[in-house]
Formats: C-alpha cells, structure tokens, sequence
C-alpha cells in the first residue's frame, strides 16, 4: 500500500470544486428550509433546483471541455487518510440524469402543491421538499464518492431521506411499507458496513482507486466484497430481494415514487458497478458477474410477470421497476471486456449505461403520469380507469412514450440500450440472455399495453375526473417521456463520453 | 489475569445477546440490551479506544435504551408478537447465522500481518490540525466530509421522525412528561442537570486533545435535557419554534460556512489554515455540541403528539 | 506503600463482599420491594468501601475528586431509581 | 440529397407530419380530410422517382432511404390503395369526435406501412415496421366492441412477438458488420456466410410470416378483419399484411440463395394457401371470408418466394410484388365493396354485386383480369411440375371462396331497402377497382418480359379455365352440405389457446404465490445471508 | 490457536463476529419489530467490534489503536442511533394506526387487493 502514498492518487482539478457544490448545495438547502421553516421551504427548493442544475451543466462542461474526469481532494487530505471526489464520464452521466428527474418531479410536485394551496405549507409538502433536497444531494454524494466509508455514509443519508417519502401521506399501509423498507435497507447497510470494516483491516485503505490497485490475497478481499455487493443488492431490490420495493414505491406519493424508482435504486446499483469493475480484481468481477446476470434475468422474467399480474397501476410500475433493473446486472457478462478492451469500452457498457438513464426518464415519467391519473380519479385500479386517455391526454401520451422506451421500441433510449444488449448477448454468445432480454421485452410489452389498451377505451359511461387537472401537472411527464425517447438518437456506437476518467480509456476503441 | 477478564466480558456480551434473542418479553430484552451496551463499553476500553467507549455507553447503554424502553411502554397493549413459527426455517437460519458467524470469524483470524496501519500517517498530520487527540483530528479535519455528511443524517432522521405526526399535530410538540411526575425524579431533574452540563462542556472542551468529543458531550446535554422534560420541569418545546430549529441546524451549519470559507482561507472546501485550525476546529464542536444534544433529545421524544398552541 | 495497599484491598475486598450479597440478596429476595433493598444498600454501600478503598491509590486530587463525583452520582441516580420503582411496585398492588 | 430523395422523404414525413398537425385543434376538425391526401406523396415517387432513388439522412437520424423496382410497385399500389381507402374512411366514418383518434392512428399506421417500402437502413426498417404494426392496433380496436378488444389483443401479443423475433434477427445479422446500423443489402449479403444463417433465416420467417399471416401464424387476420371498420380492414388486408412480405423480399438472400428455407417455405405456403380456403368456406361473415382468402393468398406468395430463394432467383422477387400489387388493390376494393354492399339496395344493387364478382373471380384468376395475369406471369416461376398443379388447384380453391364470399354477399344485401352508398364511398371503391384491372396490364410486358398479345392464346386460357371449372364444381359440392356453414370458429385454431390458457393462468398463480412466500420476511433475509455466501464463492472461485 | 495466544484485538473480533452472528438471527426469525430493532442494534454493535478489532490490530505511532477506524465506528454509532430512532418512530405510528407491531398482517394482504 505504502508506495502509494509517496505519489498521491488523487491530484485535485480545478473543476473539482463543483462536486463540492453538486454536494453540498441542497445540504445548503435543508438546513435554511429547516431554519426559516414552511413558508420558505418551497421557494427555497426551487432556488436550489435551478442552482442544481447549473451546476450539473457546468459539471458537464467542465469534463467535455478538459476530457478527463473531475477531481476533489476534501481539505487537502490526501486519501488514504482523506477523502476524495471524482466524477468521471459515468459519473457525471448520472448527475445529469439525477438533477433532469429531480428538476421535473420538483415541478410535479409544485404543481400538484397548487391544486391545495390550503395546505401547501403543511406537513406533507414541506418534509416532501426537504427530504427531496436530502436524496438530491446522497445521489451525488454517491455518484463521486471514492471513499467506501464515505458512500456508506452517503448511502445511510439516502435511506433516511427515502423511507420518510414513503410514507408521507401517513396511511397505515404505507407506514408498513416504510418499515419494511427501512429495514430491509439497514440490513443491507450493515452488511455493507461489514465488508467496508473487512476491507479496511486487510488494506487499511477505503480509497476505491487505491483499492483498485491492491493485490488481493487470502479469503478477505472476496468475503468482504461478497458482503457489501449483497448489501447493495438488498437495497437495489434485485430479485429475489425486492420484498420492500412494491409496496414502498407503490405507496408513496406519484412524486415521491418517480424519485424513488428511477433515482434511488440507482444509487446501490451504481456502487455495485464499481465494486465489480474498479475494485474486485477482473477474474474474481467474471465469476461474480455471471452470478449477478442470473439474478438479473430472473428478476426481468418473474418480476415482469408480476407485474403482468398487478390490478393497480402504481404496484404494475413498482413490479416493473425490479423487472428492468435486472436488465442492469446481466451487463455484467456482456461487458465483460478483453485484454485490448476494458469492459468500459464494450457496447454492452454504453446499452447498460443508457438503460439506466433511460430507465430512469421512463419510470419517473410513468409514475408522475400515473400520479395525475390518480389525482384525477382518485384511485389507480387499471380495470376502471377505461377511457382515461380522454380526459388526461398528455398524461396518457406520456404514458405510452415512457412505455415505448421500457418496451424497447424505437426511437427510444430503451430500444438502443436493448439492440446494444442483445448484440452484446450475440456476439458473445449468451443465447440464454438474448433470450431473456427479448422475453423481458414482451412481457414490457403487455404490461404497458393492458393500461394504454385502457387509456384508448371508450367505455358506455365517459370517465369524469373528479377536478380539473391542469396542464402543467401532467408536464413534467411528458418532458421526462419525450427524453427518454431522445436518448434514442444517441448513437449506437459506445459512448465516448462515458468513458472519460475510466482507466486506460486511451486504449478503449470502439468494437 | 487481562486476558481472563476479556474472556468474561466476551461471554457476558454473547450471553445477553444471546438472552436477547430468547427472551419472552420485549422488556426484557431490552433491559438485557442495555446492560449489553455498557458492558461494551467496557469491551472498548479494553482494545484503546476510549473515545468510542465513551459513545457506545452514551448511545447504546444510555439514549438507545431509552427510547427502546419508551416505544416498549407505548407498544405495551399490543398482542405478543415472538419470533416467527416455522421451526424448520428458524433452524435453518440459525445454520446460516452460525456460517456466517465462523466465516467471519475465519476472516477475523485471517488478517494481514502486520496489520495496514493509519495510525503513522494520522500521527503525522496532527500538527497541522493543533489538536491532541487523533480521532477527533480524524473526525472533524481528515474526514470532516463523513462527519458532516453524518450530521445531515441525523437532522434527516429528525425531519423523518416528525414527518410521521399527524396532519393535526405537526408542528406541535411531543409529550415526554407523564400524567404524574413522581416526587423523586422531579428532584433528580433539579439536581443531575448541573452535573450534567458540567460535564458536557469538560468533555467537549477536552475533546481536542484527550479522550472525549462533540458526540459524547452532546449525548450527555440530551440526557440532562430530557430528563428535564421528564419531570415536567420544562415544557417540551413546539417542533415549529423558531429558537429550536436554529439550534438543531447551528451546528452543521457552521461547519458548512468555515468549510466554504475554507476556500478563501486555505485553499479548499473544509480545510483549515494551520494557525487557526484549534480555534476553528473546538468553535465548530461547541456549536455541534449544542445541534447534537438537542437532535438526540428531539429524536428520542418522538413526533409532535401535542397541537401547536397558535 | 504497604500500608495504603493493604488498606485498598480491606476496603475494596468489603465492597466486594457487600456487591455480591446484594447480588444474592437481588436473585433469592421474594418479593419487589425487599430486593429493591438489597440492591440500594449493596450499591450505595459497596460502592463506597470501593470509592473509599481506592482513593489512597489516586495520583493527583483531581482524580481523587472525580471518584467521590462517580460515587455522589451514582447515589442520586440510585437513590432516584430506586424510589421511582418502589412508587411503581406500590401503585400497581395498592396496599400491602 | 435530390429531388428523388426528398419525394421519398416526403412519403414517410408528410402523413407524420399531418399526424403531429392534429394536436392543433383547428387541424384536427379537418383531420379525416386528410386522410386522402397522405399517401400522395408516396404516390408521386412511386410514379416518378427513378429506381435505385437513394438518399441518407446524416447522424443522429440515421435513416437511409431507397426505392428499388419491387419497392416501387408495391409503394405504388399500396399508396394509391390507402388514398383511395383515406377517402372511403372520411365519408363512411363520419364526423364524430372518436374519428378523428380513427385519422390519427390511420395516418400513423400510413406512415409505418408506406416506410417499409422505401427504408434501406436495418434501424429504420424496424422503427418503420414497429411504427406501422403498432398503431393498425388503434384501428383494429376502433369499434370498441367485445370482439375487437378481444382481436386487438390477440393481434398485440402477436405483434410483440413478431418484434421480438425480427429484433433478435436484425441484431445477429447486424452484428457481424463493422457498421452499427448497416444497409439492409449489405447485411443480407453477407447472411449466407454466417454462421448465424439457420437461426436468422428462421427467426425472419417467423417474425415477417407473423405480419403475413402464414398458418399457423394468421389467428390475428381472421380476428381483426372483421372487427375493424370498413376501410380500415381494406387497408390491413391490402396492405399492413405486406409488410411481412416486403420484409422477406428485402431480408432473404435471393442472390445466394438459402435452400433448406426455401423449401420451407413453399411447404408453408402450400400449407397456408389451403388452409385458409378450407377454413374460409365454413365462416359466414363476408369480412371473415375475405380474412381467410387472405391467409391462402399469402400462401401462394410465400410459395413464390420460397421458390426464389430455392433457386438464388432474384428476379423472382419482382413477380412476388407484382402478385402483391394484385392482391393489395383487389382485396382493397373487396373490402370496399363489402362496405358499400351493405348500404346498397334496389336497383343499384345489381352493378354493384357484378363489379364486386369480377373483383372477387379475379382472385381465382379469372380471364382479362389482374388475377389472371398474375397467375400467368408467376407460372414460369413455379414451372410446370407438381409444384405448378398444387398451385393452380390452390387458385381453384380461391375461386371456390370467392363465389362462397359473392353468395355471401349477394345473400346479406338481399334485405337492403333502397337506397344507394354515398358518392363519397362510391368513387374511391371504382377507383381502387379500376386501378386493380389497369395497373397489372400496364405493368405485364415489364414484369413477365412478353406482350400481352400471349395472354389471348388458347393455351393461356385454359391453364386459367381449367382451375376455375373445378372451383365452381367444388362450390356446387359444398353449398350441398348446410353443415359446413359456421362449423369452424372465426380464428380457428385460438380456441385451443384456451386450453393452453389454463395451464398459463396455473403458471401465473404458481409465480404469484412464489412471489408471496419469497416477499416475507424470513425467507428474504435468508435470501440476503445466501446471496452473499454464493457471491463469495464466486468471488473466490475467480481468485 | 491457544486461547492464551489470543490478543484482545483477536478476541474482541472473534466477539464481533459471534455477535454479527446473533443479530442476524434475532433480525430475520423475529416477527416483532421492537425486538427486530434491538437485534439490528446487535449486529450494529458486533460489525463496529470488528471495526475495533482493526483499529487495535493497527496500533502504531504512540496511540493504542488507529484512530480512522476509530472514528468510523463513532459515526458508525450515530447513524445507527438515527436508524433506530427513525425505526422506533415508525413502528409507534404504525402501531397507533392499526395496533399491530408485525410487518405480516401487511403481507397477507395480496398483491391484487384493491386500494
């Protein structure tokens, strides 16, 4: 370890600083929304969304500009003993990704906050924004976090921030939910903590790059990864560990569901991602791999059926929320690089990285769509919703156009994430996953197709809203679904950009 | 004769963790857990590390056990809920804890040698921090992110925790002081708290150079504040109140301001300049001291069960 | 030096004594009340012997004082405990 | 990028274009005017863009268009067939709010079915193809009723899996090119060689026999015809099926040749074109017969092309479209003529029935009439051995359901007060009626490389009387037996779905109640404890 | 291994070990959540014994132990201490909203029920 630390592994950028900010702007936020109490709370939100996501542009900026990725060294202390910050193109994709859905769910929940200006600064709309701000800022905490004790931190921050949201309109099911979901999550938490005090006691270091450069002997190292990634797995609710999401993600408020299903599993899964590819050494990252695209296929497979099977509209969301997460982890084989490639370079990494992002676009869309489906009639049963296309046009073509990317349709981000997957699963000759990614593909299908087959119904009897439902309500929806659909002119080679800041990305050529 | 007392706070700890999972009641068990708390710290004494001896007998003895004791009491009419029926599954859980346990304990036994060590390095950067104790250099300048990341999280747990008051009641305050407060507890709420604080400021003042800390301290404010409120000697304070929210956030929010100021100052986000970093670092601490003890008080009187008297 | 060693373990080795019939007196007294006593007086009495027999091995006042404080302490907080379990125990099974 | 180009452009962008125009309110009240006028453009370069039109929409579109001689027929036909039909729909579908969600998705589906023709790029095609497959859903469904819900989802779920495997194969065949979103030609140039080659040739044929119809692949045809309005099944039938046909034209090998698949084929398509006339005269509903004749239609243009890859024959795939163009206009102007049957009586009854019989025989391939000389310009192609006698018996088969299909008809108008179909409905069916007499004999000399003098010989005449004979001989046996009307339900072989339905529904409780027991508690946390001991394991397998 | 080979360090591992062991098993077979709670607590407790084990195994440089392991268990303990409070919260809530202090009345309840 010891020679490391003559020549520091992190030098400090000078765009470095804007993760600090990305960090610890809505922090900034929480504690004045605290001290200067409801009244300000919402103007306080909107303030620092829109400084959010200049500085997420800036951040862009910064890394397209320099080309390499961005780095903090907190108060100068060089890891081992300090803490650093980097965001690399990965990264800085997913802090993008992350200021888009919070952008659009703050102005969801603006919007929805309007329709009952009685209440606006009550309970519920004020804990909504400072717990908004709070998972805002444990995502990029996450999203640049080098140090694994740092991001377990970050990841509790996350929780914390998450489990109220569930249960924010106070229903004894949601309570329920909540707890379930609370201690699911700290289950995982511990055993992340576990490996995190295993690793320390054979490296003494928490550094992921240091890590990454350590040679691992003995049963340690494995063990200690073995329990974090199980962790991570717990709190990313891959099947067979999804016990908490359904209910959680189905009860909790349209907008805070959107946050929850496309930002905040995001979060373990991405921390998974560097465990395996930037910590575990590459032969031990094959055989776990393989492990997790089992997992991953299963989930695509039960969870899609599953979710065939729901009667309510936000329980067939949620359901689906863990069928196509488990699209992430069968990249694992696919990307499985070479010795000219590193996995980074592969197109089943661009396919999984523009899954994720797209995933997230479509899902928040789903669940803002449905939260005004809801907002209108008062329930969310998919069998009497026939004929909601009429009175909620947008919501509904949102619907369909988010649908469209989870189905994998053209033009969608979907789509290219899935062709880039199946080649992927061709070229390397995984059969089996072509398979499941095209059955996962269908069963999307006819999920998606039981509620626009609903929205298109022109039942005996118009279905009526009971309010009026404002345009700007269902909005915010259709901007996150029209994204998603964008994304599909991406191009369909890998993303260059994504590999900015990853090791040896000099040597990585498109395939 | 060390080596034999370890021996026998090892099996005391096992005993009663043990105990816990066996025992009838709740109460119990949890009664049992606090003995458990106080014998581990204990057991922190023992391997050097009197600083987190100090907050697992603050926290998992004291303040856990407290508000474990509380929801008990609040949960008292409820059916016996037990460990769950399935003989066989508990069986098999039970296998997999104990192949858990012996693979994490092969993994303990198969620790590199000599052991990777910040020890040297942390020793090294003391001086520039001003400070004598090494983890509370630790905590409030090499990782000062995590500790502040850490006083997000209990502020976040704070906000949860009110947010689950009903509509009615939010903003109002909890109720900690019982129907009748009895005649012994009223005296020991008059006479502890000075004590209390005393102590408070001792360790938070030492906490730069010797064994203590903001959290210990703070711990020990929210002990005396609480017991206050028990004996009914001080009201419990509305969540709305303006004073209130400006203590909790005091802390984190001065250590966000110097670490900012940290950029003109010294060149980075929470970096202190040599000459003034004792200063800077025992300032933020105090001011932590005071959020800490009233989080921990506020999160231990649950959510507003009280309307808000405007 | 003798002298104050031998005094130390008289006093500690009483204390000592006092904890276990108290402990003794807490595991086979019948009822709440009565073992509520053994406990109260093995505590605050046992700790004493212990605090007084301890003291003479003190290097500075400092640390002499900060002994006679854990002792004071903890008979507030005993003497507090122990009162408010008695009030319990007597309201819960009014009379005798 | 020249005029050619932008014509071609034109053809998938201006019913897009219209599509996206009906947001506006004021648009919308006009949209079923519209209709018309969609496929103009499409017609335009069909009629006038040179072949081998080509032009290539830069990143990030992606989109590379091209219009070859197969191409440009169908284009042609289809275009002029959805015009005509567009036009159809405006005065048949009326001016209710739900017209124009009809006009939306018809000029989406328009889109879609005109693209395929003209893409040259693999993305395109399927963002085309999904585009066109998709929203024909929205016109299936119009109606609302039972039957259309139920043919509507019978039609998705084939749909999907008609993606699904047309996904699989594009990607195996994209993915031995250096290029991300390869020409289709270039692609399939190099399918012979691959290794793939099994595998994709099954998966297209598959996947593109879906969208045809090919037994037993066509549950959906015999479901959504009769389920959709009028003008819309003219267009499903007529063109939205030839979809799957101009995919195997574009997909399959013809200049190599694939021999094994070949005579896959043609063994489907024999399969196929029986079938669905031995199905087809037992149904009782005009729409439905129609449905069925399509299915052995597509039949016979699977046996061609089966032929063609049989024998690396790439000029067989011009006479493929030249069939098709037929059986797009005629089977457009049949479903028309169902339409204005219906709300034709008295007088004007009996030259409407007539017209609707020429229309109807020259499916059989009846004398002078397109059918007949797309029955005698495939025949080389099919030669004159066992293969070419299966397939005139076939044409006498669909002479047997056509006169099945004209008693039909005849039978249900037979009520009708009097009254005569609105101009507006009357027109485009004569045109589209003209259209499928003229353009066949314009296109013969080209297409079969003789004048059509050849066609008066005796010889020509009686290998397109004989077929006929024997249907009308076999219609006087089976209007004999009164037990074949209804003896087999519409969509055939669905209701063994049922059957299997129920095991399905087992599976899908058995996932339930997994799901159920895996979500307590226990058994998740359990879970955790085994996840993170198999990971390690894993984890030290590796190291 | 001789027991009196042993260091504290070791020992107190060994400890955390048994004790991650223990909570994991009140965690999972327990249906009430108080106690659920208080076995979370445990396992807390024997994962930052480990920590210790660490910090005392690097003792070095004049202090008895690494003090960054060290400090990491006292944040550790925070966050725990949130945790449970957070959890302890819910659990009155819920048990005031429907008088039960399991999770498995909520789990019967079937994934097809209506809202």
């Amino acid at each position: 370890m010891s020679p490391l630390a003559t020549e520091p592994a992190h030098v400090a950028t000078p765009g470095g600083v804007l993760l600090v900010l990305a960090v610890m702007l809505p922090v900034v936020a929480v504690l004045l929304m605290l001290a200067l109490g409801p009244r300000w709370t919402r103007r306080i939100a909107l303030a620092t969304l829109a400084i959010g996501l200049l500085v997420t542009i800036a951040i862009l900026a910064e890394l397209l500009r320099t080309g390499e990725a961005l780095t903090y060294v907190v108060g100068g202390w060089q890891p081992p003993l300090g803490i650093a910050l980097r965001a690399d193109g990965t990264s800085v994709a997913m802090l993008a990704m992350t200021a888009l859905v919070i952008a659009a769910t703050g102005c969801f929940g603006y919007a929805q906050q309007q329709l009952d200006p009685a209440t606006s600064h009550g309970r519920a709309p004020t804990s909504f924004w400072i717990l908004l701000m709070a998972v805002w800022s444990a995502l990029n905490a996450i999203f640049v976090g080098e140090d694994l004790f740092n991001l377990y931190v970050a990841l509790e921050l996350l929780t914390f921030a998450a489990v109220p949201l569930v249960c924010l309109d106070g229903r004894a099911e949601t309570m329920a939910a909540a707890l379930r979901y609370l201690m699911f999550a700290l289950l995982g938490s511990l055993l992340y903590l576990l490996g995190t005090a295993l690793i320390y006691g054979s490296f003494g270091t928490l550094d992921i790059s240091l890590l990454s450069q350590a040679s691992a002997e003995g049963p340690v190292f494995p063990v200690a990864l073995a329990l974090m990634i199980a962790g991570l797995l717990a709190k990313a609710a891959l099947f067979p560990l999804h016990l908490w999401l359904p209910p959680a993600h189905a009860g909790a408020p349209a907008s805070a569901s959107a946050v929850l299903s496309a930002l905040v599993i995001k979060a373990p899964f991405f921390l998974i991602l560097r465990l395996v590819l930037d910590v575990a050494p590459p032969q031990s990252a094959a055989f776990a791999g393989q492990f997790l695209a089992v997992l991953g296929a299963a989930s695509i497979l039960f969870c899609s059926v599953m979710a065939l099977r729901q009667a309510r509209l936000k329980l067939m969301i949620a359901y689906s929320t863990v069928a196509q997460i488990g699209y992430l982890f069968i990249v694992f084989p696919l990307a499985s690089g070479s010795e000219t490639l590193p996995p980074w370079g592969t197109i089943a990494w661009t396919g999984g990285a523009l899954q994720l992002i797209s995933h997230a676009l479509a899902k928040a869309a789903m669940f803002l769509a449905a939260g005004a489906i809801a907002e209108a009639y008062g329930h969310d049963r998919i069998s009497d919703l026939g004929g909601f296309g009429r009175a909620l046009p947008i919501s509904a073509a949102a619907f369909g156009l988010a649908g469209l990317s989870l189905m994998g349709i053209p033009p969608s981000g979907g789509f290219v994430a899935k062709c880039l997957l199946l080649t992927a699963a061709v070229i390397g000759g995984h059969p089996w996953l072509a398979a499941t990614i095209l059955a996962g593909g269908l069963l999307a299908g006819s999920y998606v197709f039981r509620v626009v087959d609903r929205a298109l119904a022109t039942p005996a009897i118009p279905l009526a809203p009971r309010k009026p439902i404002p345009r700007r309500l269902e909005l915010a929806a259709l901007v996150l679904a029209v994204a998603a659909v964008l994304l599909g002119l991406v191009p369909l080679q890998p993303f260059a950009f994504l590999q900015i800041g990853r090791p040896d990305s000099l040597t990585a050529v498109a395939p | 004769m060390s080596l034999l007392l370890d021996l026998a706070l090892v099996a005391w700890l096992l005993a009663l963790a043990l105990y816990v999972t066996s025992a009838r009641g709740d109460r119990d068990a949890i009664v049992a857990f606090i003995a458990f708390g106080l014998l581990l710290g204990l057991g922190w004494t023992r391997i050097a590390a009197l600083d987190v001896a100090l907050t697992e007998a603050a926290i998992g003895g004291g303040v856990t056990g407290m508000l474990l004791l509380r929801a008990e009491a609040h949960l008292r009419k409820r059916k016996p809920g037990g460990p769950s029926k399935g003989v066989v599954g508990k069986a098999v859980t039970a296998v997999a804890c104990v192949m858990v346990t012996v693979g994490l304990m092969l993994v303990v036994l198969a620790f590199p040698s000599p052991a990777p060590t910040l020890a040297p390095a942390a020793a090294a950067a003391l001086p520039a921090t001003g400070l004598g104790n090494p983890v509370t250099a630790v905590l409030l300048a090499y990782r000062a992110l995590d500790t502040l990341l850490e006083k997000v999280v209990l502020i976040l747990a704070l906000i949860g925790v009110w947010s689950l008051a009903p509509d009615g009641l939010w903003g109002g305050a909890p109720r900690l002081r019982p129907a009748l407060v009895p005649e012994p507890l009223a005296y020991l709420a008059q006479m502890l708290p000075p004590f209390g604080v005393l102590i408070a400021v001792y360790m938070c003042w030492v906490g730069a150079d010797a064994p203590g800390g903001t959290f210990q301290a703070g711990t020990v404010l929210a002990a005396m504040w609480l017991l206050v409120m028990l004996a009914g000697l001080s009201p419990e304070p509305e969540t709305r109140g303006k004073a209130l929210r400006l203590t909790l956030i005091a802390g984190p929010a001065l250590f966000v301001a110097i670490g900012f100021l940290g950029f003109a100052m010294a060149g980075g986000f929470l970096s202190y300049p040599e000459s003034i970093a004792k200063p800077l670092i025992v300032g933020i601490e105090a001011a932590l001291t005071l959020s800490i003890a009233a989080t921990l008080g506020l999160l231990v009187a649950g959510p507003a069960q009280m309307a808000s008297g405007r | 030096m003798a002298a104050t060693e031998a005094f130390t373990l008289v006093f500690v080795g009483a204390g000592a004594v006092l904890f276990l019939a108290g402990t003794l007196g807490l595991l086979r007294f019948p009822d709440t009340l009565s073992r509520l006593h053994a406990l109260s007086k093995a505590d605050n009495l046992g700790l004493g012997l212990v605090v007084v027999g301890l003291l003479p091995q003190c290097e500075s006042v400092t640390g002499a004082l900060k002994l006679v404080c854990v002792w004071l302490l903890a008979q507030l907080s005993a003497a507090t405990a122990s009162q408010l379990i008695a009030g319990a125990v007597y309201r819960r099974k009014p009379g005798p | 990028m020249n005029a050619a180009g932008l014509l071609l452009a034109a053809a998938i962008l201006v019913p897009l274009i219209m599509a996206a125009a009906c947001m506006s309110p004021g648009i919308r009240r006009h949209a079923p005017l519209l209709l018309a006028f969609a496929p103009i453009p499409a017609l335009i370069a069909a009629l006038f863009s040179p072949e081998g039109s080509f032009v290539l929409f830069p990143a990030p579109f992606r989109m590379t268009l091209l219009l070859d001689r197969p191409g440009a027929i169908l284009l042609g036909g289809a275009a002029l067939l959805w015009s005509a039909a567009g036009a159809f729909a405006a005065a048949y579908m009326g001016r209710k709010p739900a017209t124009i969600r009809f006009a939306i998705w018809w000029l989406l589906t328009l889109a879609g079915s005109l693209g395929v023709f003209v893409v040259g790029d693999v993305v395109s095609f399927y963002l085309v193809y999904t585009l066109a497959s998709l929203a024909a859903y929205g016109l299936i469904v119009h109606e609302q009723t039972a039957s259309a819900h139920r043919a509507g989802v019978v039609y998705v779920v084939l749909a999907l899996f008609s993606e699904a495997f047309l996904l699989l194969a594009f990607v195996m065949l994209a993915a031995s090119h250096p290029d991300a979103n390869p020409l289709i030609r270039d692609v399939v140039a190099t399918l012979p060689a691959s290794l793939l080659r099994n595998g994709i040739a099954a998966l297209l044929i598959l996947g593109f026999g879906l969208k045809m119809g090919l037994v037993p692949l066509h549950i959906w045809l015999p479901l959504a015809h009769p389920a959709a309005p009028m003008p819309a099944s003219s267009v499903l039938s007529g063109v939205v099926v030839k979809a799957g046909v101009i995919g195997l034209i574009r997909f399959l090998p013809f200049e190599a040749g694939l021999p094994i698949w070949g005579s896959v084929l043609i063994a489907v398509g024999v399969v196929t074109a029986y079938y669905g006339v031995a199905i087809g005269v037992t149904q009782t509903r005009a729409k439905t017969i129609l449905a069925y004749s399509t299915v052995s239609q597509m039949g016979l243009l699977a046996v061609l092309l089966g032929v063609g890859l049989d024998n690396a024959d790439p000029a067989g795939t011009m006479f493929v479209a030249y069939y098709a163009v037929h059986h797009t206009l005629v089977k457009g102007a049949l479903f028309l003529a169902v339409g204005i049957l219906a709300a034709t009586g008295g007088a004007r009854l009996r030259p409407a029935l007539l017209l609707t019989a020429i229309l109807a025989l020259s499916l059989g391939g009846m004398p002078l009439t397109s059918g007949a000389l797309a029955k005698l310009a495939t025949k080389p192609l099919l030669g004159y051995g066992i293969l070419g006698d299966v397939m005139s018996l076939a044409g006498a088969g669909s002479t047997l359901l056509m006169l099945h299909f004209i008693v039909t008809v005849a039978r249900d108008a037979r009520q009708n007060p009097d009254m005569s179909a609105p101009p507006g409905q009357v027109l485009p069916w004569l045109v589209v009626a003209a259209a499928s007499l003229i353009i066949p004999w314009s296109l013969y000399p080209a297409i079969a490389g003789e004048s059509v003098q050849g066609l008066f010989q005796v010889e020509a005449l009686w290998k397109l009387l004989w077929p006929m004979a024997v249907g009308w001989l076999a219609m006087l046996i089976v209007s004999r037996l009164p037990g074949l009307r209804g003896a087999v339900p519409e969509g055939d072989i669905v209701v063994l779905a049922k059957a299997g339905g129920a095991a399905l529904d087992r599976l899908l409780l058995g996932v339930q109640q997994a799901d159920a027991a895996l979500r307590r508690w226990p058994v998740a946390g359990l879970g955790l404890l085994i996840i993170a001991a198999l990971l390690a394991g894993t984890l030290m397998l590796g190291a | 291994m001789s027991v009196a080979a042993l260091g504290p360090a070791t020992l107190f591992g060994l400890c955390g070990a048994a004790l991650a062991g223990i909570g994991l098993f009140v965690v999972i077979t327990h249906s009430g959540l108080l106690r659920r709670i208080v076995g979370f607590n445990i396992l807390g407790a024997g994962i930052f014994l480990v920590f210790g084990a660490v910090a005392r195994r690097g003792a070095g440089a004049g202090f008895g132990g690494d003090p960054v392991p060290q400090a990491l268990v006292i944040t550790g303990i925070v966050v725990a201490f949130s945790a449970t409070a957070l959890a302890v919260a819910l659990l009155q809530r819920l048990f005031d909203l429907t008088g039960r202090e399991t999770l498995e009345a909520a789990q019967e309840h079937s994934p097809r029920s209506e809202a």
